[in-house]
């Protein structure tokens, strides 16, 4: 079990629902100070995203954000140069699509995951049965490659992604791509259902949450929440670590709140 | 509809058709789509299940004589199959050798993607789709889907970059008036990669009823290997008419133009088993078998153009249709093998060829089209082709759609 | 070109083709090529003797199985023949009735007008002329004969008018790319009529080694026979076609758009001995056939469209091919006789037709071609056509041409 | 014999070459004016054209007087009418295409120019072949049916059209349409000297006559000349009457004088 697990399922044990923000690395100058105001906020994990020329599962708003970053001059390279040495004392979680994993073998790619001190991958475009060389790699590397599931696989499948998955298993709550939506969808609460009953490993439920109330019903099924359209909105609107560190606060609370109504 | 023997509602039909199934290369990829180490499916999980239905579905109606009859019906009598084999006669002079064009340019809607529109329709007919989405650059493969959707009774929905939309109005209006919605996609570079992604993203959404029509030997398994096969129509027929024509049977060549790869894929299966010489030809600016590296794009593992640091590059070709960072995967495996070349050439010499063959056998090619006749020029003006060489090109569709294009030019 | 069986220099070469001798309606004109009272030969005495070596050498050309068995091959290898037969299923169903599209829209070049110029191009060549010489409204024509001398070595001439320039602008670059000189006319209405006058006056000054390739049944004799003769192509694979799509054999109706008449010609000639009812489609704007009086133009007598002083007037179409306001001297006379019934629709109704075929079919005719299936759907829906009818319908020509015109309109 | 024959017979048997100027019908309102002016400057006989829509065989000049012609409201009736009474002293020849013979029938057209003293007829698109109709309902009006002889015809149907033919044979000097020339064509003088060889009616050569000049050299083989497109030239350009008369006695003077070059 990775370092990423680990931790995860500590927190999780202790009670505490999980919540994974998500950042597209570099997206702006001071864009570490948002990693900040994540853990400053109740973040249990980070998940910074590796922008990609052509990220086919994105909306339009991380699709803007990926855009925006690399006309900043993003890369694999320099994200992670820009997170080595933090110490943030919660664990990051690399997220991006194959075509990066590719470009210099997984091998060394979750080295350099390793080395800046990245303990989880996440890849958008890897399926099962595309995954056992980044799998290996990861591996290899003390990398946890979490894998996704979704509305639409199987019951059978959904027993080995949770298997296979290491981390936690990331449940797409809804059939679409990333995006803030109104309400969480009905898929959310069944898939996240059946995860949680055919594995022990943390389940996330991402896409679409973006309010605390959002965030709240989720984890009624799920172990935890993860936040990225809607915390990339804001900030290409001009939010400041501070505003969506105040925004990240209010649905920590939702969430303890929802964990220990009583207190 | 009383005395018409041929009904609608009797597709799919049995036909006592001899299923073929060819073995070596170019043949099943198996149930991973793997050619070599290249192919698969490289999707969201989400579409992991709608691309094994689409599969499944595949594999059932291919060795279905019925649907092989069905579509070898709707190929005849509304997309004007066979094609016609020309033999370039002054243009075979002049250069000095044997030169035959496989004449998809006169299938109904003016290239070879209706072959495999044609197959995909009809598969989500059978499946109960009721709609058909794709992603268009030219608007060709736009064009077919619209007219196959409109032929079949399905609604149809194309994704096209905005710059597209805008430089290939008349091709945006056709599919309008074939009752097909025309969404432009403004995100990134505004082309044919941008709407490909655009397209996936949607069919996520909608994997219930929709069906997506990809509209060349690329994508997630069994794309690659699904329309390769619909478009493997254009390499038997010419086989067939090889044999009539050439004393040798088969050709020395056998050449086409690579964007995808679709026309080439299936022009090249026809020929497998044999000893000819594949040349697939690339545009300058989207050669991506040439010069492309390894990489995962639109949900196979292929040849990108890409920077340095892994991010896809834009395409830049005088053809639009060729306008694509990438080629099929199975061209990069035949790539590996050493099955097949792929060469390049410059936008100035398809012009050239192009009007080339205008004024000797009088034909307009597309600037597609024209890519695969330039290179043959080329070839046997520097003495590649050996004299008396015997080259069979597929030309893949006609240039209409390209004479504003030219106009500016010429 | 060692290795070619089919070689340009084979042409013309024997082939043991039947010769079809058709007796009847729609047979040889005789000397005079006089139809009825129509027809004839009313020609500046200038061009008496150029007509009559056209006819001379038609005459022997037709009658030699080896011209007709390189003008097969042509049509075969080049054009792309025989074009498909497409049951409209979902339109026959719409309507009642079984409505089968003879696609001429698939020919090279994309309407009928191939047909023909190919005929006349390859007698030219026998006839030793160097150069063809043509008229065009909309530009098929001329682009037909453009591609035609292109393939044969041959120089063209396309005489056109000068807003026929303006409004086909794309058509005229084909026609250049295709090498041939087109020349704008700025006389009388500057279309098609003025441009066919020009042709004649050009004609009469290089009669030696040019060669008048006339776009339709029109025209001094031999042309309205010639011609006809060389588009009979279309009804006669019709025919043997409809012989095994319909229970019956025969359609019921045999339905044609009509400028001048040549694919209505050709189509109807298939069918002469039959039952079935010929129709011809006009222009509401272009009726020569159903509102004309007795007249000569541009070489024959024939009905055209004529003020109270009997000057010819104008025509006025959406379909630029059928705006010529004389109808070839055959359709004169097959309605003389009520061997066929012309008919005309209204621009609306064209429109409104051509966009329901692309959404019924997947089908965007010609402007021309929608006039036949505009009077389909309004003889169906008006009950005029008995229900189960079976018809055949010549599509012409391809819709591409006329986009940019229906996207003005829709 | 018509009496356009006879009388072009007569002037010739005295030695005279011929001259038939040529105007397009209701050119100008005033038109009648220039038809004075001919037989003053020395016409023998005047050809009226009756314009028509599409004159295939007429060059530029002859098609932008028929066009003008027309749109001042030119018809055959009109110009007929204008003819009517005149008293010129020479015959008139009516110059048309077929498609204006057939509209009322070639009976009643040809009646029609009885009536107005018209005594012959020309119509460019009239071939041997197609002649019979016209020439009966112009035999049984008493007009003479001119045809035309071509350099491109045949010698034996020359002298088909020589003997059918009334009035005089219309001799074209070349293969092309009306419309002035900057000299007489070879095929010209061939054509005239075969035509006066096979028939002794007399042989007009028209076509590009432009120049005294050209006409005093084209009456070395034929019987006389036609002046049509030189003259409509200047009329559009506005000679008046006056102009074209002067224009013309130029013309006389250079026949009379090839004629009798001792005189
Ligand atoms: C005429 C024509 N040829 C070729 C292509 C390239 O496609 P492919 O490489 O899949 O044959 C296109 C694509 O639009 C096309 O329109
Ligand atoms: C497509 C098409 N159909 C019909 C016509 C009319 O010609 P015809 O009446 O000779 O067939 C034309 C003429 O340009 C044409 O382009």
């Amino acid at each position: 079990m990775g370092l990423l697990e680990i931790h995860l399922r500590q927190r999780r044990e202790a009670g505490r629902a999980l919540l994974m923000p998500y950042l597209t690395g570099a997206i702006t100058g001071d864009w570490v100070d948002y990693l900040r105001a994540f853990v400053d906020a109740g973040a249990d994990a980070i998940e910074i995203g590796l922008p990609f020329s052509d990220p086919t599962l994105d909306g339009a708003t991380i699709q803007e954000a990926s855009h925006v970053a690399l006309s900043r001059g993003a890369s694999v390279r320099a994200i992670l140069a820009g997170l080595s040495g933090l110490e943030l004392g919660v664990p990051l979680v690399a997220s991006t699509y194959q075509n990066l994993v590719l470009h210099d073998g997984p091998e060394a790619f979750c080295g350099a995951l390793r080395t800046a001190g990245v303990d989880g991958l996440i890849v958008a475009d890897l399926p099962l049965e595309e995954a056992d060389e980044v799998e290996q790699a990861a591996a290899d590397a003390g990398v946890d490659l979490a894998l996704l599931a979704s509305p639409a696989t199987p019951p059978p499948r959904l027993a080995a992604i949770a298997r296979r998955s290491r981390g936690f298993v990331y449940a797409v709550s809804l059939m679409g791509t990333t995006g803030e939506r109104a309400a969480l969808s009905a898929s959310a609460t069944t898939l996240a259902g059946q995860l949680c009953e055919s594995t022990d490993r943390p389940v996330l439920l991402g896409f679409g949450i973006s309010t605390p109330d959002q965030a709240a019903q989720a984890i009624r099924t799920a172990d935890g929440v993860v936040v990225g359209a809607a915390i990339m909105r804001r900030i290409l609107d001009g939010a400041s670590p501070a505003d969506v560190g105040a925004y990240l606060a209010a649905m920590r609370q939702a969430l303890d709140q929802e964990r220990e109504p009583a207190s | 509809m009383t005395d018409l023997r041929l009904r609608p509602r009797d597709l799919p039909r049995p036909r006592d058709l001899p299923i073929v199934r060819p073995a070596g290369t170019m043949s099943d990829p198996g149930p991973r789509g793997k050619f070599g180490d290249h192919g698969g499916r490289y999707v969201p999980e989400s579409l992991v299940a709608a691309c094994q239905e689409v599969e499944d579905a595949f594999r059932d109606a291919w060795s279905d004589p019925g649907f092989r009859g069905s579509l070898a019906t709707l190929l005849a009598v509304h997309a004007g199959r066979p094609t016609a084999l020309t033999p370039a006669w002054r243009l075979s002079a002049e250069l000095g050798i044997t030169l035959l064009l496989k004449r998809e340019d006169l299938a109904h809607t003016g290239s070879h993607k209706i072959n495999n529109v044609l197959g995909q329709a009809l598969l989500a007919t059978r499946m109960g789709r009721t709609r058909l989405l794709a992603e268009t650059g030219a608007g060709q493969h736009g064009v077919a889907t619209a007219t196959a959707a409109a032929l079949l009774g399905l609604s149809a929905t194309v994704f096209m970059g905005e710059r597209d939309v805008e430089r290939q109005a008349l091709n945006v209006f056709r599919m309008r008036v074939l009752g097909a919605e025309v969404v432009p996609v403004g995100t990134g570079s505004r082309t044919l990669k941008d709407a490909t992604s655009e397209a996936m993203r949607h069919w996520v959404t909608c994997v219930d009823d929709a069906y997506y029509c990809m509209g060349s030997v690329v994508g997630p398994h069994p794309y690659p290997w699904m329309v390769r096969e619909f478009q493997r129509v254009i390499g038997e027929e010419a086989r067939g008419q090889c044999a009539t024509e050439l004393r040798t049977g088969v050709p020395d060549y056998v050449v086409a133009c690579v964007g995808g790869g679709s026309n080439a894929a299936g022009t090249f299966a026809g020929f497998a088993d044999t000893a000819a010489q594949f040349v697939g030809v690339e545009a300058a600016g989207g050669a991506g078998a040439t010069e492309g590296r390894t990489g995962v794009l639109h949900g196979f593992r292929s040849r990108f153009l890409q920077d340095d640091d892994g991010q896809i590059t834009e395409a830049e070709s005088i053809a639009a249709g060729l306008d694509y960072p990438g080629v099929g995967p199975e061209h990069a495996y035949l790539r590996d093998l050493g099955r097949a070349r792929y060469v390049t050439v410059t936008d100035a010499e398809v012009v050239d060829a192009a009007l080339r063959l205008a004024r000797t056998e009088g034909i307009l090619p597309a600037l597609e089209s024209a890519h695969a006749v330039a290179w043959v020029i080329r070839a046997a003006e520097s003495g590649e082709l050996p004299p008396g060489a015997t080259v069979l090109l597929t030309l893949s569709g006609r240039g209409d759609k390209d004479t504003a294009t030219l106009m500016e030019l010429v």
